[in-house]
């Protein structure tokens, strides 16, 4: 894999800042940090891409940063999705690609699981719309200021379960084959 | 005028290369070796039993949970006079055609070679009126494989 | 005027029986239309076409039109109901009315009308009322759009179809068919007035509703238009009109233009060889139709409507005025030729460079291609 | 307006509901179009009719079983979206896959586009109005393609034969006399469309200047693959970020000029010659060897807290996988990008103020597979 792709680095020790600044020479990462001067940013290392952590507070002014800078020029959002990590909350994932600079970065926020509120991004790329419309209603996100927050692939008038969420259980199988000749369950099913 | 000339030229060139398509159901395409409809059972010829052992590895393996197997010691084993080295055998085996995805998962991981793919027309061309006949049970999962009409194709 | 058929005296009784005989023969006619078409169009697609029923799947239409009439003619509950039963009876009985000048054979007309062409083309616009009562009556959206459609392309073809009939009424200076056919005895219109074969095909195209002019029944727009909500005996009855349509229009064109049963044999040939003449020249009508259904697209109902009266027009009037030049000043015939040519040149033309331009090149970016932003 | 309509001459919008149930949406699709006379005034699309839950599905089936839920999310191209699942779970457990595996894999997958595309090109014929002579076109050339498919993988559309390190067994013995036959039959397709509707003058009238969008737009709805490049974008994820061996191979983007429904017609046309270019090279290339790894481990587990995001130039764009992994056999949470959701979301933009005619063929020409969009 080209672009920034980079050796992984060993597990995640909480080690200094300073040693993990360094270990990031050959990925974008300096310049993201000039360009993102005023967030407050925590890099870490992806298998192909660069992850950059940035607090709920101020994603959309810094996704706006990385797209109208100049120097990075982010114009295309690749895809935004989240992932739900059951006790410490749903990570809301932005994968940007500038399309002049032929570079990738993945933008991620934590949301606490009680308070999943974010910030609509359709004001910086209007391919967010449907994006987070169909996050919200897999995750129960609800993004503030989004222009039309219906259901995407669920209906009307599901807003109350979200699927992707972990918690969701996965549909029992109701019938075993078994059982559809009269066989009782259990003698031997799976595990 | 000159693009619709082109194009009526193209579909006369059709017209003449005469037609391509068959008239299925009186002529069969002759189908591939490879080619996967739905799992079947594979019937030992010489010892006179299915392969299968009843081992659950397929059952395990396959993703929509489409097979049921239960094992019962075999009769035909040696140690009870019978000519067979298999000291387990399948009791009942159902697949539910209905919910298999026909992902040759069930082959790959069966170490007796007992399950194959059905690569004959009958295995394509089988419409029922419920959907529980798309349950096969033991007899019906062997009975091509019993009758030989089965030369079945496994990846080595 | 033949005198009544089989020796029958009373004109009515004459007529009535003509008519029957021109149903019935109607009925089998555009059976075997339809199995044709579907034969053609197949051959042209490289596929077998019908082949289960009967050898070589002749009985198909029977098998049709028994399905359709076993089938239960449904009507939508909040329908109009007078106009959506009666439309298919306004759209399939004009048709037949147009048979009444038809000219197969020498004598075999039910009438011979002195205004024959203005008959012929009166009658068959009036069908258009039909489809907009379906289109109207059928409370679906699809057909009332269909309908609108329809009306609009009947009416801004209608005017070119006249008007290539006019020219041609005036190079052989009678609206009787009779005489017309039999005026072309020696050369056929065709060779006189070019331009106008060219805009009848193109106008007939349009008033029998085939590609590349089927927008009121295009189904990847309006599915099928005004006869979304019909079912059994009532569309067949569309679907009979639509074929019966194309067979008088294509006997008309033979008639008119290739010289019906007079030109390369004439009278002595008998009426056997006449038919087997009428019936080929008739066919090369309707292989060109199928023909173009099968590789031409659909316009666009904007499109269809400025052709038809930014083009088709102004050619028309251009023709009936240099017709009647040459016909009153007493020029030869062969000016008609020379400016029917001219004509069609430009339509070439104008259809040509008011839409296409040079083979696209698109820009490959070669490898390496710079990130264009 | 220039003169104010009295009143009771005020025409109504009409609402018409195209789909889901509808010829020419190419799936269960369903648009809402609100229609002043024949001019679209607003389009409301609806999609989710095929939603299946795949991405859910998925994670509770380990790397092997996955395979088989990544075809059903896009039939037409199902190599293409195997592939980019394959490479990601490839990602992540570090797999080297030997370079054998990698040719045939390109192979298949550029085999898929024309099919892919051939797919396209008769449906879109049919919405521009020819009777169905571009869709038996497209079908004859598709069934030589599918064949070939079924030959190697014993599937016509679902073939779950990419495993993760390589495929799931050897392609038949007479693999490349039978490509290039196929490949002949293709070519012989490709001149049939192109001389059939090119150059057709009412195929360019109804599809030239309708349904533009500039590339700026393009890239801000985040369009990809040939609707794009059919804009202008330069962007080809085999040519930006090479995959597999596509760096290896020479071949050119082509690229339209104004986005409308003809450059985007086109620019498919062109791929397909390009794509068969394409596969020649890998044929010269495919020699002998193995095409799984030795040391493939029984049960592949991924290591602990890691993520990926691959993305490989499918036919209607980027299909992206997204993989996040927290140990043991089954993906934590497994995205998949659709270029087609993206495409998607361009419609109303293209289709206002455009004809209802034009709103089809606008539809047609971006290509959807509803599978895809809905997962």
């Amino acid at each position: 894999m080209t672009t920034d792709g980079t050796t992984p680095a060993g597990d995640e020790s909480e080690a200094s800042v300073a040693e993990l600044v360094d270990t990031f020479e050959n990925t974008i990462w300096p310049s993201i940090d000039r360009v993102l001067a005023g967030v407050d940013v925590r890099p870490e290392r992806g298998v192909l891409d660069l992850i950059v952590h940035v607090p709920r507070a101020d994603v959309v002014r810094a996704l706006r940063m990385l797209k109208q800078g100049d120097e990075l020029q982010f114009n295309y959002l690749r895809s935004l999705t989240a992932v739900d990590n059951e006790a410490d909350g749903v990570d809301v994932v932005y994968h940007l690609y500038s399309i002049p600079k032929n570079i990738n970065v993945t933008v991620k926020v934590t949301l606490p699981a009680d308070d999943k509120v974010l910030e609509t991004a359709t004001t910086v790329w209007q391919a967010a719309n449907w994006l987070e419309r169909e996050t919200a209603e897999m995750f129960g996100i609800r993004f503030t200021g989004h222009p039309d927050p219906r259901t995407l692939l669920m209906p009307e008038d599901m807003t109350d379960v979200f699927p992707l969420l972990k918690s969701h259980p996965f549909a029992e199988i109701e019938l075993l084959q078994g059982e559809l000749l009269g066989h009782e369950r259990g003698a031997g099913g799976d595990e | 005028m000159k693009g619709i000339m082109k194009s009526l030229a193209v579909t006369m060139s059709t017209f003449i290369r005469g037609p391509v398509t068959r008239n299925y159901p009186t002529e069969h395409r002759e189908l591939p070796e490879r080619d996967r409809a739905f799992p079947i059972l594979l019937w030992d010829q010489d010892i006179d039993e299915p392969f299968c052992t009843g081992c659950h590895a397929c059952e395990r393996a396959c993703p929509v949970e489409c097979m049921t197997v239960l094992m019962k010691d075999n009769p035909a084993h040696e140690s009870q006079g019978g000519t067979s080295k298999r000291r387990k055998i399948v009791d009942e085996f159902w697949i539910d055609y209905g919910r298999c995805m026909r992902c040759n998962i069930c082959v790959e991981v069966c170490n007796f070679e007992a399950i194959a793919m059905n690569n004959t027309w009958q295995g394509h061309e089988m419409s029922v009126y419920d959907r529980s006949d798309l349950v096969m049970d033991l007899p019906q999962l062997m009975s091509q494989s019993k009758a030989e009409e089965i030369q079945e194709w496994v990846a080595d | 005027m033949s005198d009544g058929i089989f020796g029958v005296e009373n004109a009515w009784l004459d007529a009535a029986i003509r008519i029957q005989l021109i149903v019935g023969l109607m009925t089998v006619v555009v059976m075997g239309l339809i199995y044709l078409e579907r034969k053609i169009l197949a051959r042209f697609q490289q596929r077998l076409g019908p082949t289960r029923t009967g050898p070589a799947g002749l009985l198909q239409s029977v098998a049709d039109a028994l399905k359709l009439v076993g089938k239960e003619d449904l009507r939508p509950r909040n329908a109009d109901p007078w106009t959506f039963e009666l439309a298919p009876y306004l759209v399939f009985v004009p048709v037949f009315l147009g048979f009444v000048v038809v000219p197969f054979v020498a004598g075999w007309e039910v009438r011979v009308v002195e205004l024959g062409l203005i008959y012929f083309v009166s009658v068959s616009s009036l069908s258009i009322i039909g489809w907009i009562m379906a289109g109207w009556g059928s409370d679906n959206r699809y057909a009332m759009i269909g309908g609108m459609r329809a009306a609009a392309q009947a009416i801004s073809y209608e005017l070119p179809l006249v008007l290539a009939l006019i020219s041609v009424a005036m190079v052989a200076d009678s609206y009787n068919l009779e005489e017309i056919v039999q005026g072309q005895a020696a050369t056929p219109n065709i060779v006189w007035q070019p331009l106008v074969v060219v805009v009848f095909l193109i106008a007939g195209l349009a008033e029998l509703n085939r590609t590349p002019f089927d927008i009121p029944v295009g189904e990847s727009e309006v599915v099928g238009g005004p006869f979304v909500e019909y079912s059994g005996i009532r569309w067949s009855f569309f679907f009979l009109a639509e074929y019966a349509a194309l067979f008088i229009m294509s006997l008309i064109f033979a008639a008119v233009f290739l010289g019906g049963w007079a030109w390369p044999l004439g009278e002595e040939w008998g009426r056997g060889w006449q038919l087997v003449l009428v019936s080929v020249k008739a066919g090369t009508f309707m292989f060109f139709v199928f023909w173009v259904r099968a590789s031409v697209p659909r316009l666009r109902i904007d499109q269809l409507m400025s052709f038809s009266w930014k083009i088709l027009l102004p050619l028309m009037l251009v023709q009936v005025l240099i017709n009647g030049a040459v016909l009153v000043y007493g020029g030869s015939l062969w000016i008609l030729t020379i400016a029917g040519l001219v004509g069609v040149g430009v339509l070439a033309k104008l259809v040509g460079d008011a839409v296409s331009q040079p083979r696209p090149k698109v820009v490959a970016a070669s490898a390496e291609g710079e990130v264009a932003s | 307006m220039v003169t104010e309509t009295a009143p009771e001459f005020e025409t109504q919008d009409l609402l018409i509901n195209v789909g889901p149930q509808h010829p020419s949406t190419h799936g269960v699709f369903r648009m809402v179009l609100e229609v002043d006379g024949e001019v679209v005034k607003e389009l409301v699309p609806h999609i989710g009719y095929l939603h299946r839950g795949a991405e859910k599905l998925c994670e509770n089936n380990d790397f092997r079983q996955g395979v088989g839920y990544m075809d059903r999310t896009e039939y037409l191209a199902a190599h293409n979206a195997e592939l980019s699942y394959v490479m990601a779970v490839e990602a992540l457990a570090e797999l080297e896959v030997p370079a054998r595996a990698q040719w045939i894999r390109m192979i298949l997958c550029e085999l898929n586009r024309l099919s892919s595309h051939f797919m396209f090109f008769g449906a879109f014929g049919v919405d521009v109005g020819v009777f169905g002579t571009p869709f038996v076109y497209a079908w004859r050339e598709r069934e030589t393609l599918i064949d070939l498919f079924e030959e190697i993988s014993g599937d016509r559309m679902m073939y779950a034969y990419f495993r993760a390190g390589g495929l799931a067994w050897e392609v038949p013995a007479n693999f490349k006399e039978r490509v290039h036959e196929v490949l002949k039959s293709s070519r012989q397709g490709v001149k049939d469309f192109d001389g059939l509707l090119t150059e057709n003058e009412i195929f360019i009238a109804r599809t030239k200047n309708v349904g533009i969008i500039s590339a700026e737009d393009a890239i801000e709805i985040g369009m990809s693959g040939s609707s794009l490049r059919a804009s202008g974008v330069n962007l080809d994820i085999r040519k930006t970020e090479p995959y597999l061996f596509y760096d290896q191979v020479e071949f050119d983007v082509p690229l339209g000029e104004n986005g409308d429904v003809f450059d985007r017609y086109y620019v498919r046309l062109q791929e397909m010659e390009q794509s068969m270019r394409i596969i020649e090279q890998c044929l010269e290339r495919l020699e002998d060897g193995p095409i799984m790894p030795e040391k493939m481990p029984r049960m592949l587990r991924l290591p602990e807290g890691q993520e990926v995001y691959i993305r490989t130039e499918a036919p209607r764009g980027e299909y992206g996988v997204y993989l996040v992994s927290k140990g043991g056999n089954k993906p934590w949470r497994l995205k998949v990008r659709s270029a087609c959701l993206s495409n998607l979301q361009a419609l109303r933009q293209m289709s206002v103020g455009q004809y209802v005619a034009d709103a089809i063929i606008i539809l047609g020409s971006i290509d959807i597979v509803l599978s895809e969009v809905d997962r």
